[in-house]
């Protein structure tokens, strides 16, 4: 992996310096040899801290929520998965794309923490499992760019091989895989807090007055949940895998998105969510063409 | 200690321990006042006609209706076989409560929460700085200091409301307490309005307009008022050990487990909801 | 002490779960708790179970009570809870410390908690010390021995291939008694417990919080949380729950629920105030609870270093971190 | 569960009837089970009709809901594409349920359990038609346990 640390540090140190940006997010090491944590810079003597190693996983984009009102600007470190929720937020309107300053890093894969967590420091520690699936590792915007391009040949169609044989299951198997998978669910509400297509101001979840969902965990709450997820961030799920990476009892939750994915690209026609700002969702739109099953 | 068993509570309390605390007693409506447009108080006894719990002055009952939920509220009197709580309809249980009838079986648990000093109150003159529905857990205290009227000294209310018809408690207000003896009532609206002849100003203003001579003084009502008749009363010269107010917070529980009331390491339904100002100075500014 | 081989546990579980209904550290689903024990299963004694053994004294959702409502009457029904003695193998320090909280906040001020009062006192525990600490274990730092658990019945000691078993309490001779046919006496010595990864030093962390409530670290560190709920349901002290209703048609159940202050519904009034409205608040609250108010009103730390948080946590908020942090601020 | 619970759970399972939620839109379908019921053309009475707006009323949650609650079939129809009284809601119901129907058969809902349809105000014969249909298919199926919320 090209070192950049240098580089970025000098990058965010100028931007602030300059005062062209307020604040500086990017990644800082954390306790472990294979953690980093987000960070947010606002003095350019705190850039020191930033850092550019295999462990740089987490996606910052969501992050820009929190500087939606900021009167200034914000500088934010983005890999290709990054680039793509920067681009769902400016799409969602919930981005000023003015207010970014986007300095892209080609990402050459993050390593998986879980798995070093478990074999040790030593330990060949094989990619993510997100970033396996990575088919954007450059960033698909950006305002400044370090370092070079990988340029690396990636499948052109998300890899669904997984959803494809949980298909050819019966319904009572699918059911029982996928039940007992939520049956672990703790309702942590993790995945849905690191989405970046996850953006509503307040979530149906947390509106428990109105009575959707109950507090109350048990499987077909946990389900009612999942599927209601699932079906809200489709078409705009960047497949950045986040939520699956941070849930705290393994669910497979990825095997809910790519189904959507995959049966969105066949059913109205390839989409990549994230790639631009100005088309409309798939589910935001519609074409007279559409497939008729409803007669 | 607590006397009555092992429990290690800081004070002495006549809860049940074989009861599990809970799970409310079976109690039902046996009257409602309408106060104003979105305030009722309603008058609460068991099944068989018993009072559900002898609360303090001061202190707080959980009360819910079935298929809606419970939530936590003052209780602003007692009776022989009852207790009565001032509920304003804001949120989804008491806009349920609203619509119920007397007759009503509801579920009710407490008391919970340290209530009014009443030891510290005794033999002083008391002033009761009230707003709107921030009455509720005074008038208990109020109430008290008039079922046993020769152990306190003077007592003065001041109160204010939006409108003549935000008033709560207008029988209290008008008619009964005034013919206590050594009781004076002060009301006023924030606005002129047809039909009233009494005072038009905000409560903090009126305080500061009657300058009472300092003297131990409860203060409740909205958050806004308390801000500003705060200082008014320490430029007075009152002193903070003497300014008792009551802190709300959101409950579940209401004894202590739950969590979610806590400001610093107090919690709300158990170390207060009544509060002297020189105590809330010690505490984070979290509510 | 009295051994095992633990090439033999299983024996002496079976010989357990004729009298107690036995829970276990296993593997299972892709994480790892404490469940039935069975012949099957797949126990796991070389770390912590990533999923705290709380939800054995308090369930995640825990039926409370049912009513049944027609018109304007309303019926209570007590529910009452599963008989039967628990025993409760392989519980690590941190988590019996964890326990020792609970009873703290359950049991004590005035109030006692029935529920969880029912399943305490149905439960034998059979604490395991920690030979090699986990990457995320810094349980000493926070004043817990991983080698002699508080409030234990039987204290069992991980003695490489064998495990040592030592009763403290009257319920744990029992346990002893039902199961000493099948071990052997030796003279063993405890062995000394590894390195921590994570150097901790939370000396006097309590007393520095007391004035830094404003303090601008809150800020700081509660930047990068997301406010999603993994850590405090990990944590083996986070307590606080939610009580709320089902309703189906006449028939109510009433029950509570884990909670997390971390979301902002948590303190959210019906009138629409929120003494806690963003990220900063909440995240202050919890590292205060856990390091401030507790201390403050229990006299102990609601932490143990069990590590479970950084183990979880999205973006690695890390409170071992935070307490440096609470340290090295002015 | 009690021994009398048991008896009578069993006893339910015995008289069980199938039970469907039709999310009808006002303007086409609503109208078109009106038609039905005045032209006297008979289908089983195991449908509750619930009226929206416009077949894009219905989100997501609303099907999972009522399967949580205890309905053995959801069936969502609205205007034929091209007759929305608001142009265009049936085309984003079309796609919404598309997707949602394969998310459901993906899960393990049997596909039977939850169908789409398009029904006019003049369709009374296809109203009957789908009703009766779609009734025998789930009676076939027998009661849906799945994403039942039956703990309580």
């Amino acid at each position: 992996m090209v070192d950049l640390t240098l580089e970025i540090r000098k990058t965010a140190k100028e931007l602030l310096e300059k005062g062209e940006a307020k604040v500086v997010l990017g990644w800082e090491k954390g306790n472990f040899p294979y953690s980093t944590t987000p960070v947010f810079i606002d003095k350019p003597e705190d850039t020191e801290r930033l850092i550019w190693d295999e462990y740089c996983i987490n996606n910052l984009a969501l992050y820009m929520l929190d500087y939606k009102h900021l009167d200034g600007k914000v500088g934010i470190f983005v890999k290709g998965c990054d680039s793509r929720g920067i681009n769902r937020l400016v799409q969602d309107k919930q981005l000023d794309r003015e207010k970014v300053i986007l300095i892209g890093l080609s990402c050459p894969g993050m390593k998986d923490e879980k798995k070093a967590k478990e074999l040790g420091p030593n330990a060949d520690i094989p990619m993510a499992q997100k970033c396996q699936d990575c088919r954007y590792p450059d960033p698909v915007v950006y305002d400044v760019f370090l370092g070079e391009k990988q340029n690396k040949k990636v499948p052109e169609k998300i890899d669904t091989s997984d959803v494809e044989e949980m298909e050819t299951k019966s319904p009572d198997e699918k059911y029982r895989f996928f039940t007992t998978n939520y049956e672990k669910c703790l309702r942590c509400y993790a995945c849905r807090n690191v989405c970046p297509a996850c953006n509503c101001k307040e979530c149906i979840f947390d509106q428990t007055a109105t009575g959707w969902l109950a507090k109350a965990n048990n499987v077909s709450n946990n389900m009612f949940f999942a599927l209601t997820r699932a079906m809200h961030v489709g078409g705009r799920c960047i497949e950045c895998g986040e939520c699956e990476r941070v849930c705290s009892v393994n669910i497979p939750i990825m095997l809910l998105n790519k189904k959507i994915i995959k049966d969105i690209n066949f059913l109205f026609g390839d989409y990549d969510a994230g790639l631009e700002t100005e088309e409309r969702l798939p589910l935001g739109g519609y074409d007279y063409t559409d497939p008729e099953e409803f007669m | 200690m607590c006397e009555n068993c092992s429990c290690g509570n800081d004070h002495n309390h006549d809860h049940d321990h074989d009861q599990n605390v809970l799970i409310p007693q079976r109690g039902k409506i046996i009257n409602i006042v309408e106060e104003t447009s979105d305030t009722k108080t309603f008058s609460i006894s068991t099944i068989d006609d018993k009072k559900p719990f002898d609360p303090q002055p001061g202190q707080l009952g959980m009360l819910s209706l079935g298929n809606v939920g419970e939530a936590i509220f003052s209780v602003t009197n007692k009776g022989e076989n009852h207790i009565e709580m001032a509920i304003k309809a804001v949120g989804e249980l008491t806009n349920a409560l609203h619509e119920v009838e007397v007759g009503q079986e509801v579920g009710i648990r407490g008391a919970y929460g340290n209530g009014f000093p009443l030891d510290f109150c005794k033999g002083k003159d008391l002033l009761f700085i009230g707003g709107g529905i921030g009455l509720a857990p005074v008038r208990s205290l109020i109430m008290h200091c008039i079922r046993n009227r020769d152990d306190y000294g003077k007592l003065t209310v001041i109160y204010g409301a939006r409108s003549k018809a935000d008033l709560c408690f207008k029988e209290d207000l008008f008619e009964n307490w005034p013919k206590v003896p050594n009781m004076d009532v002060f009301v006023t609206i924030d606005r002129e309005e047809e039909g009233w002849d009494g005072h038009v100003g905000f409560v903090p203003s009126y305080v500061e307009e009657l300058a009472l001579k300092p003297q131990v003084t409860v203060v409740c009502g909205p958050p806004i008022m308390i801000k500003f008749t705060l200082p008014g009363l320490q430029k007075m010269g009152y002193a903070d050990t003497d300014i008792i107010t009551t802190l709300e917070m959101r409950m579940k529980c209401g004894v202590g487990k739950c969590g979610r009331c806590n400001i610093g390491s107090k919690y709300v339904c158990l170390d207060g909801p009544v509060f002297t100002l020189a105590e809330m100075k010690d505490l984070p500014q979290e509510y | 002490m009295l051994v095992v081989l633990k090439a033999k546990l299983k024996d002496i579980l079976n010989t357990l779960a004729e009298e107690y209904k036995v829970l276990v550290p296993a593997k299972i689903e892709d994480t790892s708790k404490f469940i039935s024990y069975k012949d099957n299963v797949d126990i796991i004694l070389d770390e912590n179970v990533k999923l705290s053994p709380k939800d054995v004294f308090f369930p995640q959702t825990e039926k409370m009570y049912k009513m049944k409502t027609v018109k304007t009457s309303m019926e209570l029904e007590n529910i009452t809870d599963e008989a039967g003695k628990k025993l409760l193998f392989g519980v690590r320090s941190c988590d019996m410390k964890s326990l020792d909280c609970f009873d703290q906040v359950f049991l004590t001020k005035g109030y006692i908690d029935e529920f969880y009062k029912n399943k305490r006192d149905s439960v034998v525990t059979i604490a395991l010390s920690c030979s090699q600490p986990m990457q995320t274990c810094f349980c000493s730092a926070m004043g817990v021995d991983s080698q002699k658990a508080v409030g234990a019945d039987v204290q069992a000691y991980d003695l490489g291939d064998k495990i040592g078993l030592e009763a403290i309490s009257d319920e744990g001779s029992k346990v002893i008694e039902l199961i000493k046919g099948q071990l052997t006496e030796e003279g063993a010595e405890v062995p000394q417990p590894g390195e921590f990864y994570l150097k901790v030093d939370a000396d006097g962390v309590s007393e520095k919080l007391n004035g830094m409530f404003e303090s601008p670290i809150w800020d700081d560190v509660s930047k990068k949380c997301l406010n999603c709920g993994a850590c405090t349901y990990v944590c083996p002290t986070c307590h606080c729950f939610d009580i709320s209703q089902e309703v189906r048609g006449e028939n109510v159940t009433k029950y509570r629920c884990w909670d997390s202050c971390m979301f902002g519904e948590y303190t959210q009034m019906a009138g629409g105030h929120n003494p806690r409205p963003t990220k900063k608040e909440r995240v202050r609250n919890r590292f205060m609870h856990k390091l401030n108010y507790f201390p403050d009103r229990y006299n102990m730390l609601l932490c143990t270093g069990c590590g479970r948080c950084i183990n979880v946590c999205p973006v690695n908020l890390d409170i071992t971190s935070v307490i440096k942090q609470i340290k090295e601020a002015e | 569960m009690s021994v009398n619970e048991v008896q009578q759970n069993k006893e339910v399972e015995q008289n069980w009837e199938p039970k469907i939620l039709v999310f009808a839109c006002t303007w086409c379908t609503y109208a078109g089970a009106d038609l039905t019921g005045l032209s006297r053309l008979q289908y089983p009475p195991n449908i509750r009709i619930l009226k929206v707006p416009c077949s894009g009323r219905v989100n997501p949650q609303f099907v999972i809901k009522a399967f949580q609650k205890g309905v053995d079939g959801v069936l969502v129809a609205g205007c034929h594409p091209g007759d929305c009284h608001y142009t265009s809601g049936n085309y984003f119901t079309r796609r919404r349920f598309l997707l949602m129907r394969r998310l459901m058969e993906y899960i393990g809902m049997e596909p039977q359990r939850f169908q789409n349809r398009w029904i006019s105000a003049a369709e009374a014969p296809k109203f009957q038609q789908v009703i009766t249909e779609m009734t025998e298919e789930i009676r076939t199926l027998g009661p849906n346990r799945k994403l039942r919320d039956d703990q309580w």
